[in-house]
């Protein structure tokens, strides 16, 4: 019975946030559905926490054949998080909207991403996984862009053109796939990937199509322009939830434990670390938190790209480093949704319950970080455990920068809360604040508590020596934070000594969010801008000038009247009769001739 | 009969040669009556050639029909001919031909006869 | 059927029914309508009867007076006779249809005799086997044409008309000449008999320059076809349809049947003259009737090209003659209904709105819907797009030509396909023009309008029913052996 | 007596004898004239789904009318048949309705009606021409039908634009005849045969028949607007939206696609072609097609002429499907041409609407009409992620199969084909998805009319929405029995052998 | 050559002086005239050659025949005047519209 | 005149073409002359001329009569060929027309009945009628050509329609047409002829008829 019911949860996951989506359209219903909008991820939530292992549902007959299953923790975790911040995040919406107009827009992209989200996740085949995954990615344009500013529509075309480019690559990843491996079951496919001819193809557009999503160095452009600008509760799914499809998709597809590749593994540890870096470089220079967290989101997702392309390389080990990454993307996607979350918290208060929220802010933080007894400090160290596994060479340079990355995020975190300390003008007012606070609030409880029932090995045996690993990055980021932060107040105090104004331009060197979008859009502007004028403008004319000296020729070679001229001359008598001679006389000639 | 042979080539000869001239007259002369007189005799000489031919039948339908009641009709109609060249008003000459004068209204209009 | 109507000579019968008939128009004009009606459905019943005749019996053969060839003149109904004859009688009831609306008063009295005639005369020419008699028939036709084309008495008929004359005259005069040389070099006028008799010699090859070129003039071939447009263009509509459905087409038939029989292997390359002047007629023909300003001309014109398609077939023939001669007849029949149609629906659009120029017809074609459409399905079969007769004997050309290698010709088919579309759509492009009425339009009667469609309709249906004409067509094997397919 | 034979033509008449009554009624008689309409389309409808049983169950419907001596009109519903009259017929109702609501007292409705009826049974009978020649009746028939309707509203633009359908059109069907006729001359019969009735053709005809396949695609790639032969297809959308729809989605451009299938499949058959050597030019043709339409799309600025270059551009599809060789492909081909319909119409008639709703005709007045008009525009996003080839919606069947196929005969470039293809197509029609959801709308529209409560008519409204259904159904439920995917299957097990 | 002969070629060469005529003249009566002298040639072909039949009676079919031609003549010659008259009446010159220019 | 010069060669070569072709003919040809005396004593005359016109190619002959009545539908149809006489009277002319008009119409029917066996026949005494009614007319007589009298029409139909019922008559009796019987085919040749005689000679004096009336002809 019990069973029953709960395999009666699985289609209603993927379902109920559908079904209020479309229900969205009827005026009438509308301020109904906004309400019960925020509870559709309960479902999902259920399902993550009741269901058997062994869950499926099979649907034949819908797009070409689709399962839907909750078949391993990966997947339950993967639930389990991302419902969780769709449903405090959907909560935090509704106050965070509280009074204004676009909600029921708002709620419309937000289920339909919802719907993807879940969906992609309960997915065992490529076909229904696309699909969740166009749907979210295309769902969510409207929440990147719904604030309608021009940031925030600079930041959705960017958005949207990478999201069509990963949807392309995606599309050939999958045909090439399943043409490889002649199925679509993503467990089958994995296997038969392992031996396939076009592998590394189907790889190559794996990592883009996905890597976009997942913010992988290079496309990772629209993370730090999108996030900043969307309503706070979208960019906590953004970036907690959504970001993660990418490297769920990696995980389904990619032949995780089945065969070494080690060039791969490099390639993605390569990317991985240097977005861990890069992403904590350029995040370090931004002043808007938002912008920050979404820079640390790269950095962070970098080091989850880092632990795929380690599985890569040992297969053997992979059924313990699988283990790793998920419980790594349960704890950066709570608690990166509990710092966006919180920075839209933060926003809305002042005085002291800024301070009390400011203070809280520090657990997810710290976390983030990877501090001592934070969920953080047992996904890296847990990480760090396994980068044995690696070839030595590799072990040595993980060895050296994966620390120096905690370092980093330390030093990046230490700035997002001195950031946040700032009060910004523009700041706090018309949300309601008790609204907020209390998913807000919910969501740091999860950071702290919930990582810890999914550690893959009991704590006692290795606490101790995570303890004291994860410590010194901390504290180092700490120290240098404070030094940071020390001799910004002297330089401050010098330039004020020197022209009494304060300018943080000369302080901090900014790179603008998007970084390498801005080199990029320099060169490419114009020559969109070119092609677009040749389009619009230079062709056509060409083609009628053309068109028009071609029709000036035709008629200056006087065909009407040369025409007009042969045959009035033919009806010329005398010409007609000496005609009809010739005639008779060229038929009886050829008749003699025969 | 032997003895004729002669005589007969030289009647053939000019009633050949004239029929040709006479033909040729009546058709060149510059004076439409004097054709048509020269075309009447013309028809008499084609009903001697019958004649000559052991064709009375046609010599005489050519004498009644072909030379005298054709002669009639030419006659008849150079007369109206006169008539209407000198009744009818100047002709424009450079008037275009109406076959290829799209733009001649009267010429586009239907023609139903004189009633 | 047969045995009650099967030995009443229908062959005869139908040169005596219009005759008679136009005898009573002429002495009691007031009969006239009636009697044109009368006689019109009687001819085609007659047809009909012949049809059945020939179906059951074979060729038909009729000696007139009882002499018999070569001293008498034989009467012969074969498949091509009974095709034309039906083709004659069908587009012959259309017209009269249409006539009965179209004349009135006097026109109405001149008319009905001069028709009557006409369509006597050409089934008898249909029927004719001797070459002196299709003399006579021919005269007959090129007198009452002249008079039916110079009705309207403006300067244009009148014009058109003489020119008209003049040519019929002379293509009559060398025709004759043949006859003369054809009877004197061997003894006899029948058809049939010299066909057996005729062997390559000068006598022949002056025959053949004289025939052809008087047959030539006389069908208007390109370059030949001066006389036609003017003639055509300016007479009444339904002289103007008859004209070009059938009068082009009686020479024609002249011609082919001399080809068929007495000049049959004699004639040599003069099969690929015809077909090259035939190329160039449809080339030629198609394009002045592109740039023709008015409506009727237009049309004209596109008897000029369409007569090219029949010439086409000869130098085609000799690789299979039976499907190529079939494609002729048909084409040639198809080409009569369609061009009556067409002439009988430009007659309904120059009555109604007092002109035919082309630029101005946005007025006009639309408010004549059933006529728009009598002009649309008759171009669809002079375009050759199926379904339609048309598009049969284009086809089967066109397979000919494929077989025999000759792109040439049947690239020109193609061309003059593209062409007509191009000038049937420029006159049908006005039916959708939204443009107000700006002069108070004549009344348009139905049946002018009705006759017209379902003529065209005809044209069309003729698409359907190509193997059953084909077989009639083929008593008598009129087209020699039938060739067996590679 | 066996009534077989008679279902064909019943479904021919359904829509002819309408048509026919339909000229002949006087401009006022609505109810008669909307009473025969649907009652026609329904009856079409309802044979077709007869017929579509009938099939399945592996009958035979087929009609002979001899024609020459020894070449006869053949009327046959075999499995490619019934997909593309499937649709015909499916279509064909929605439009009627929306026809019906769109053509609301404007004049020459009898005109019009009796000419979209004619349209409908052209197409009806190019998709049961059992043979080359009952098909080229058919095919020329459609151009004359559809002629009058481009020309409808009769503008100088209309003119023009249907002066050079003809040009194309009248050009392409010279050249199906020649090759159709040269075919004749070496095969002597041209019945559409199961894979091909060349099979077995000699080695000597090798060049002959290159030529004839040449001729023949040259003459249907004008109908189904293969580059260079599309340039009517952008001229064509002065038409009234409802025949925009028909042309693009159904009648005209998807006759020349299916024409392209039938001689590929059924007159040469696939492999003997790829034997001639000649699929892979025409796969080449057809990519260059898709990427050429979707790159002149990019640039438009009128809403219909950017649908007109996109239809070019996904009308390709189907003959990459066919020139790729291979059943996979070939499902992806076939499942095409019912899945281009959905959604093109779809498209077509949500631009009628704006265009008959609100005088927006232009892309660039489109900001905010989504607020305007939600349902329209639910409707036209649907069937633009379609045409991009998002999932569920079906333009993503095709292309996944037309993917799997291209991959599966080794042809592994038309990957890229198909990616560059969804590149442009999202980069035209995301642009306008944006502007209609998430700009704000103008203060007044170009010309609106108000219908009350409703975003627009009824008629108008119910159209679109049920093709977009349709679309999406055709996507979401593609594995179910009667899905134009199972039945893309059938045929491509036919043509191939396949179990 | 006998005499049938002799007659015959002069109707060859009446035909043709007939035929010279019809082409260089512009006036219609001319033209008329030219043709009546063209059809005279045919017929003394036809009579002509019938008398090949040596001292024995001509043949008299071509008699008939020309007897006929020669009424048809007539018949065409009367029609042909008629129109020449009205023609003239209408546009004031005998002579066919696309000869005005000729130089005759 | 500049084309002249190169039309006459042209016209030569047809021209010496056609008379080579004519003098290649053979020498003595019988034709049709021996059938045509085969048949002379069933044809019912003994002019072998009136015999082809009328009873071997009688066909020819019929048509031969419509061809003139559409000549005169033709001319009428254009309004008639008037024929006026310029001076408004001339006594000598009157006088002799006079005299000459009945000495013709009897002159007509000596060549018709002698056609039978002699040279002469229908159509020569057809012309010789007619000549009297050109006479007639020049000499005055009018007949107004709209209301043309039905009387005037059963003459000039009479040649045709005589041919038309012989036509039936044959047909129906013989199943041939125009297959006389050879006991009366004389006389029904006679018929024949005088029918036309009679048509042929109204014919060609009402070609010369015009529609004016004479009443206001006189006047101008």
């Amino acid at each position: 019975m019990k069973e029953a019911l709960i395999s009666l949860i699985l289609p209603l996951t993927v379902l109920c946030p559908l079904v209020l989506a479309v229900a969205m359209a009827p005026n009438a219903a509308r301020s109904t559905v906004a309400r019960l909008a925020p509870w559709v991820p309960l479902p999902a939530l259920l399902l993550a926490v009741l269901a058997p292992s062994n869950l499926s549902l099979s649907l034949p007959w819908l797009l070409l054949g689709t399962r839907l299953a909750l078949v391993n923790d990966t997947a339950r975790l993967f639930l389990l998080f991302t419902a969780l911040l769709w449903l405090l995040s959907g909560i935090y919406a509704r106050a965070y909207f509280s009074g204004q107009q676009g909600i029921h827009r708002f709620f419309v992209y937000f289920l339909l991403s919802m719907t993807g989200n879940i969906g992609l996740i309960l997915a065992q085949d490529l076909t229904s996984f696309y699909l969740f995954f166009t749907l979210m990615s295309f769902a969510s344009y409207g929440l990147v862009v719904h604030e309608r500013s021009s940031l925030s529509l600079h930041a959705g075309r960017i958005y949207i053109i990478l999201v069509v480019i990963g949807e392309v690559a995606l599309f050939s990843a999958l045909v090439l796939a399943t043409t490889a491996t002649k199925s679509t079951e993503f467990h089958l496919v994995r296997q038969g990937l392992a031996q396939a001819e076009s592998r590394d193809l189907i790889m190559l557009l794996a990592l883009i199509g996905f890597g976009i999503k997942a913010g992988v160095l290079g496309l990772h452009m629209w993370l730090p322009l999108a996030h900043p600008v969307a309503p706070t509760p979208a960019s906590a799914v953004l970036s907690g939830a959504m970001i993660k499809a990418g490297l769920l998709g990696w995980l389904q597809l990619l032949p995780l434990g089945e065969v070494m590749l080690l060039q791969w593994g490099e390639a993605y540890i390569t990317l991985g670390l240097a977005a861990a870096f890069y992403g904590v470089l350029v995040g370090l220079t931004q002043r808007d938190p938002k912008t920050l967290l979404a820079y640390s989101s790269i950095s962070q997702m970098g080091i989850l790209t880092m632990a795929v392309g380690l599985g890569l390389m040992s297969p053997a080990a992979y059924p313990v480093i699988l283990p790793v990454i998920t419980l790594y993307a349960l704890h950066h996607g709570l608690s990166k949704g509990a710092l966006f979350l919180g920075v839209g918290v933060i926003r809305a208060c002042s005085g002291a319950k800024r301070r009390r929220v400011w203070l809280a802010m520090w657990l997810p933080a710290l976390a983030l970080a990877g501090a001592p007894l934070t969920s953080g400090m047992a996904a890296k160290f847990l990480l760090k455990a396994q980068i044995g596994n690696a070839p030595d060479t590799w072990v040595l340079v993980l060895q050296t920068l994966l620390p120096a990355s905690g370092v980093a995020t330390a030093l990046l975190v230490g700035r997002c809360l001195i950031l946040l300390h700032q009060p910004r003008t523009g700041d706090s007012g018309n949300h309601s604040a008790r609204g907020l606070v209390w998913p807000w609030a919910l969501l740091v409880t999860a950071v702290a508590v919930l990582p810890w029932w999914f550690v893959p090995e009991t704590p006692e045996r290795w606490i101790h020596a995570a303890f004291t690993a994860s410590l010194w990055p901390v504290l180092l980021g700490a120290v240098l934070a404070i030094a940071a932060v020390g001799w910004r107040a002297r330089l401050v105090r010098s330039r004020e000594r020197v022209d009494g104004q304060l300018s943080t331009r000369y302080l901090m060197p900014q790179i603008p969010p998007g970084d390498i979008l801005v080199p990029m859009s320099r060169w490419m502007t114009p020559a969109l801008t070119h092609v677009c004028r040749l389009a619009e403008e230079r062709l056509p004319t060409r083609r009628e000038v053309l068109l028009s000296s071609l029709k000036k020729t035709w008629s200056n070679m006087h065909w009407q009247g040369l025409l007009a001229t042969i045959e009035s001359s033919l009806s010329h008598w005398p010409t007609a009769l000496v005609i009809l001679v010739l005639l008779g006389l060229l038929a009886a000639a050829l008749a003699i001739i025969a | 009969m032997e003895a004729l042979i002669p005589l007969q080539w030289i009647f053939d000869a000019l009633l050949g040669l004239g029929l040709l001239w006479l033909g040729w007259q009546a058709l060149a002369s510059t004076d439409l009556f004097r054709s048509i007189v020269l075309f009447i005799s013309f028809g008499l000489l084609m009903a001697l050639a019958w004649a000559r031919l052991d064709a009375p039948d046609v010599a005489l339908a050519e004498a009644a029909v072909g030379a005298g009641l054709t002669g009639a009709l030419l006659l008849t109609a150079l007369a109206r001919l006169k008539d209407t060249s000198i009744a009818a008003p100047g002709i424009d000459a450079g008037h275009p031909p109406i076959d290829y004068a799209p733009d001649d209204d009267e010429s586009t209009r239907i023609k139903r006869g004189d009633d | 059927m047969v045995g009650v109507f099967g030995d009443i000579p229908w062959a005869v019968v139908l040169i005596l029914l219009p005759l008679t008939g136009g005898m009573i128009c002429f002495l009691w004009p007031g009969m006239a309508k009636l009697a044109g009606a009368v006689t019109a459905i009687a001819v085609s019943l007659s047809v009909a009867g012949l049809g059945c005749q020939l179906l059951a019996h074979g060729v038909y053969h009729h000696a007139v007076g009882g002499w018999g060839a070569p001293l008498g003149i034989d009467l012969t109904a074969d498949g091509l006779s009974l095709l034309m004859l039906a083709t004659t009688a069908l587009v012959g009831l259309g017209i009269t249809v249409y006539s009965l609306a179209y004349f009135h008063g006097e026109d109405m009295v001149r008319f009905w005799p001069l028709w009557l005639f006409l369509l006597a005369a050409l089934n008898a020419l249909f029927l004719a086997a001797d070459i002196f008699n299709l003399y006579v028939t021919l005269e007959l036709i090129g007198l009452a044409a002249v008079a039916l084309a110079a009705m309207p008495g403006g300067r244009d008929a009148l014009s058109g008309a003489m020119r008209y004359l003049l040519t019929t005259l002379l293509g009559s005069l060398a025709y004759l000449f043949g006859v003369a040389l054809l009877y004197h070099g061997f003894g006899s006028a029948d058809i049939a008999i010299l066909a057996v008799r005729v062997e390559s010699s000068a006598v022949v090859w002056a025959a053949l320059g004289l025939m052809g070129a008087g047959l030539l003039l006389k069908t208007a071939l390109f370059p030949l076809h001066f006389w036609l447009p003017p003639a055509h263009a300016s007479a009444p509509a339904p002289v103007s349809a008859l004209l070009s459905a059938l009068v082009v087409k009686a020479s024609f038939y002249i011609l082919l049947r001399l080809w068929l029989t007495i000049f049959n292997s004699l004639a040599g390359e003069v099969d690929e003259l015809f077909g090259l002047l035939g190329a160039a007629a449809i080339i030629w023909g198609s394009i002045q009737a592109l740039r023709q300003p008015r409506l009727k001309l237009l049309v004209a014109y596109s008897t000029v090209a369409q007569i090219g398609y029949l010439f086409i077939a000869f130098p085609l023939a000799a690789g299979a003659a039976a499907s190529v001669w079939g494609a002729t007849a048909y084409l040639a029949i198809s080409h009569a209904l369609a061009k009556a149609a067409m002439f009988l629906a430009a007659g309904n659009l120059l009555h109604f709105g007092g002109h035919d120029r082309i630029i101005d017809m946005d007025r006009v074609v639309q408010r004549l819907p059933l006529t728009a459409g009598a002009f649309a399905l008759a171009g669809v079969s002079i375009m050759g797009l199926p379904p339609s007769g048309g598009f049969i004997g284009k086809w089967l050309l066109l397979e000919a030509a494929v077989i025999q290698g000759r792109w040439d010709l049947a690239a020109v088919m193609i061309l003059g396909g593209l062409l007509a579309a191009a000038y049937v759509f420029k006159v049908l492009g006005y039916a959708f023009t939204a443009a107000s009425v700006s002069h108070e339009p004549q009344f348009v009667s139905a049946r002018m309008e009705w006759s017209a469609l379902l003529l065209a309709s005809g044209a069309i249906l003729l698409g359907f029913l190509a193997p059953s004409v084909l077989s009639l067509v083929d008593i008598g094997s009129p087209f020699g052996i039938m060739e067996v397919r590679p | 007596m066996n009534l077989d034979p008679w279902v064909p033509i019943l479904v021919i008449a359904s829509s002819l004898l309408p048509g026919l009554i339909i000229f002949s009624l006087a401009e006022n008689s609505v109810r008669l004239r909307t009473g025969l309409n649907l009652t026609g389309a329904l009856l079409n409808l309802v044979l077709v789904g007869w017929m579509l049983w009938g099939v399945y169950l592996g009958h035979r419907y087929e009609a002979r009318l001899a024609l020459l001596p020894d070449l006869e009109l053949v009327l046959l519903a075999d499995t490619l048949s019934l997909l593309f009259i499937t649709l015909s017929a499916v279509l064909w109702l929605v439009t009627t309705v929306y026809a019906i609501g769109y053509l609301k007292g404007s004049p020459h409705r009898s005109r019009f009606f009796g000419f979209f009826s004619l349209c409908v049974t052209s197409t009806a009978g190019v998709s049961l021409a059992g043979n080359l020649i009952t098909f080229l009746l058919f095919y020329e028939l459609l151009t004359l039908a559809t002629y009058p309707l481009i020309m409808h509203h009769g503008t100088e633009v209309a003119r023009r634009a249907g002066r050079s359908y003809l040009v194309y059109t009248i050009f392409g069907g010279a050249l199906l005849l020649l090759g159709t006729v040269w075919l004749y001359t070496l095969t002597g019969t041209l019945e559409f045969t199961p894979r091909g009735l060349l099979n077995g053709m000699g080695e000597e005809h090798r060049p002959a028949l290159r030529a004839i396949f040449a001729l023949l695609i040259a003459g249907l790639g004008v109908k189904a607007a293969l580059v260079p032969l599309h340039g009517w297809l952008p001229q064509a959308m002065v038409a009234p939206a409802p025949v925009s729809a028909l042309l693009h989605a159904v009648a005209v451009v998807k006759a020349g696609a299916f024409g392209i299938v039938r001689i590929v499949y059924e007159v040469f058959g696939v492999e003997f072609a790829a034997g001639l050597g000649v699929t892979a030019p025409l796969a080449w043709l057809a990519a260059t097609t898709i990427i050429y339409g979707s790159l002149r799309a990019l640039f438009q600025d009128d809403l219909k002429r950017m649908l007109a270059f996109s239809t070019v551009s996904q009308v390709s599809y189907i003959t990459l499907g066919v020139a790729i060789v291979g059943p996979v492909a070939t499902i992806g081909g076939m499942v095409h041409l019912v899945h281009q319909g959905f959604m093109k119409i779809t498209l077509f008639l949500c631009a009628g609407n704006l265009a008959e709703t609100l005088g927006v005709h232009k892309i660039s007045e489109m900001n905010g009409v989504g607020r305007r008009m939600p349902w329209t525009m639910a409707a036209f996003t649907v069937g633009a992620f379609g045409m991009i080839g998002a999932p569920p919606v079906a333009g993503f069947i095709s292309k996944w199969y037309l993917g799997l196929g291209a991959l599966e005969a080794g042809q592994g470039w038309v990957i890229f084909v198909l990616a560059g293809s969804s590149l442009l197509t999202a980069s035209y029609f995301l642009p306008v998805l944006h502007a209609v959801w998430f700009r704000e709308p103008p203060v007044c529209w170009p010309k609106e009319h108000h219908f009350g409560l409703r975003e627009t008519a009824w008629a108008l409204l119910l159209p679109p929405l049920a093709t977009a259904v349709m679309a999406l159904g055709a996507g979401l439920l593609a594995a179910m029995p009667f899905s134009p995917l199972n039945w893309a299957k059938l045929i491509a097990a036919r043509e191939f052998y396949l179990p | 050559m006998n005499t049938a002969f002799f007659y015959a070629l002069v109707g060859v060469g009446l035909f043709f002086l007939g035929l010279y005529a019809l082409i260089v003249h512009a006036h219609l009566l001319r033209k008329i005239l030219a043709l009546n002298v063209m059809g005279c040639g045919v017929f003394l072909v036809l009579v002509a050659l019938a008398r090949r039949t040596g001292e024995a009676q001509p043949d008299a079919v071509p008699h008939a025949m020309v007897i006929t031609g020669i009424v048809v003549a007539f018949s065409a010659t009367a029609l042909a005047l008629t129109l020449m008259v009205k023609l003239t009446a209408a546009t004031g010159r005998a002579e066919l519209q696309s000869d005005e220019r000729d130089p005759h | 005149m500049e084309r002249n010069r190169w039309l006459l060669p042209l016209l030569l070569t047809p021209a010496m073409g056609l008379g080579y072709s004519v003098l290649s003919l053979p020498e003595h040809a019988q034709g049709l002359q021996h059938l045509v005396a085969d048949k002379m004593e069933v044809s019912g005359v003994s002019n072998p001329v009136t015999a082809v016109l009328l009873n071997f190619r009688g066909y020819d002959t019929l048509l031969e009569m419509f061809v003139l009545l559409l000549a005169l539908l033709g001319v009428w149809s254009l309004g008639g060929l008037s024929l006026r006489r310029e001076a408004a009277s001339d006594l000598v002319l009157d006088t002799m027309v006079r005299f000459l008009v009945p000495v013709l119409i009897l002159a007509a029917a000596y060549l018709l009945w002698v056609g039978a066996h002699a040279p002469g026949g229908a159509f020569q005494a057809g012309a010789v009628l007619g000549a009297a009614g050109v006479l007639s007319l020049l000499s005055g007589w009018r007949c107004h050509l709209g209301l043309a009298p039905l009387p005037l029409r059963l003459a000039l139909a009479a040649g045709p329609v005589a041919f038309l019922a012989m036509s039936g008559c044959t047909l129906l009796i013989a199943g041939r047409l125009l297959q006389y019987p050879p006991a009366q085919a004389g006389i029904l040749i006679l018929i024949l002829e005088t029918a036309a005689t009679v048509s042929i000679g109204v014919t060609l004096t009402a070609l010369f008829l015009d529609k004016q009336h004479p009443g206001n002809k006189d006047q101008t």
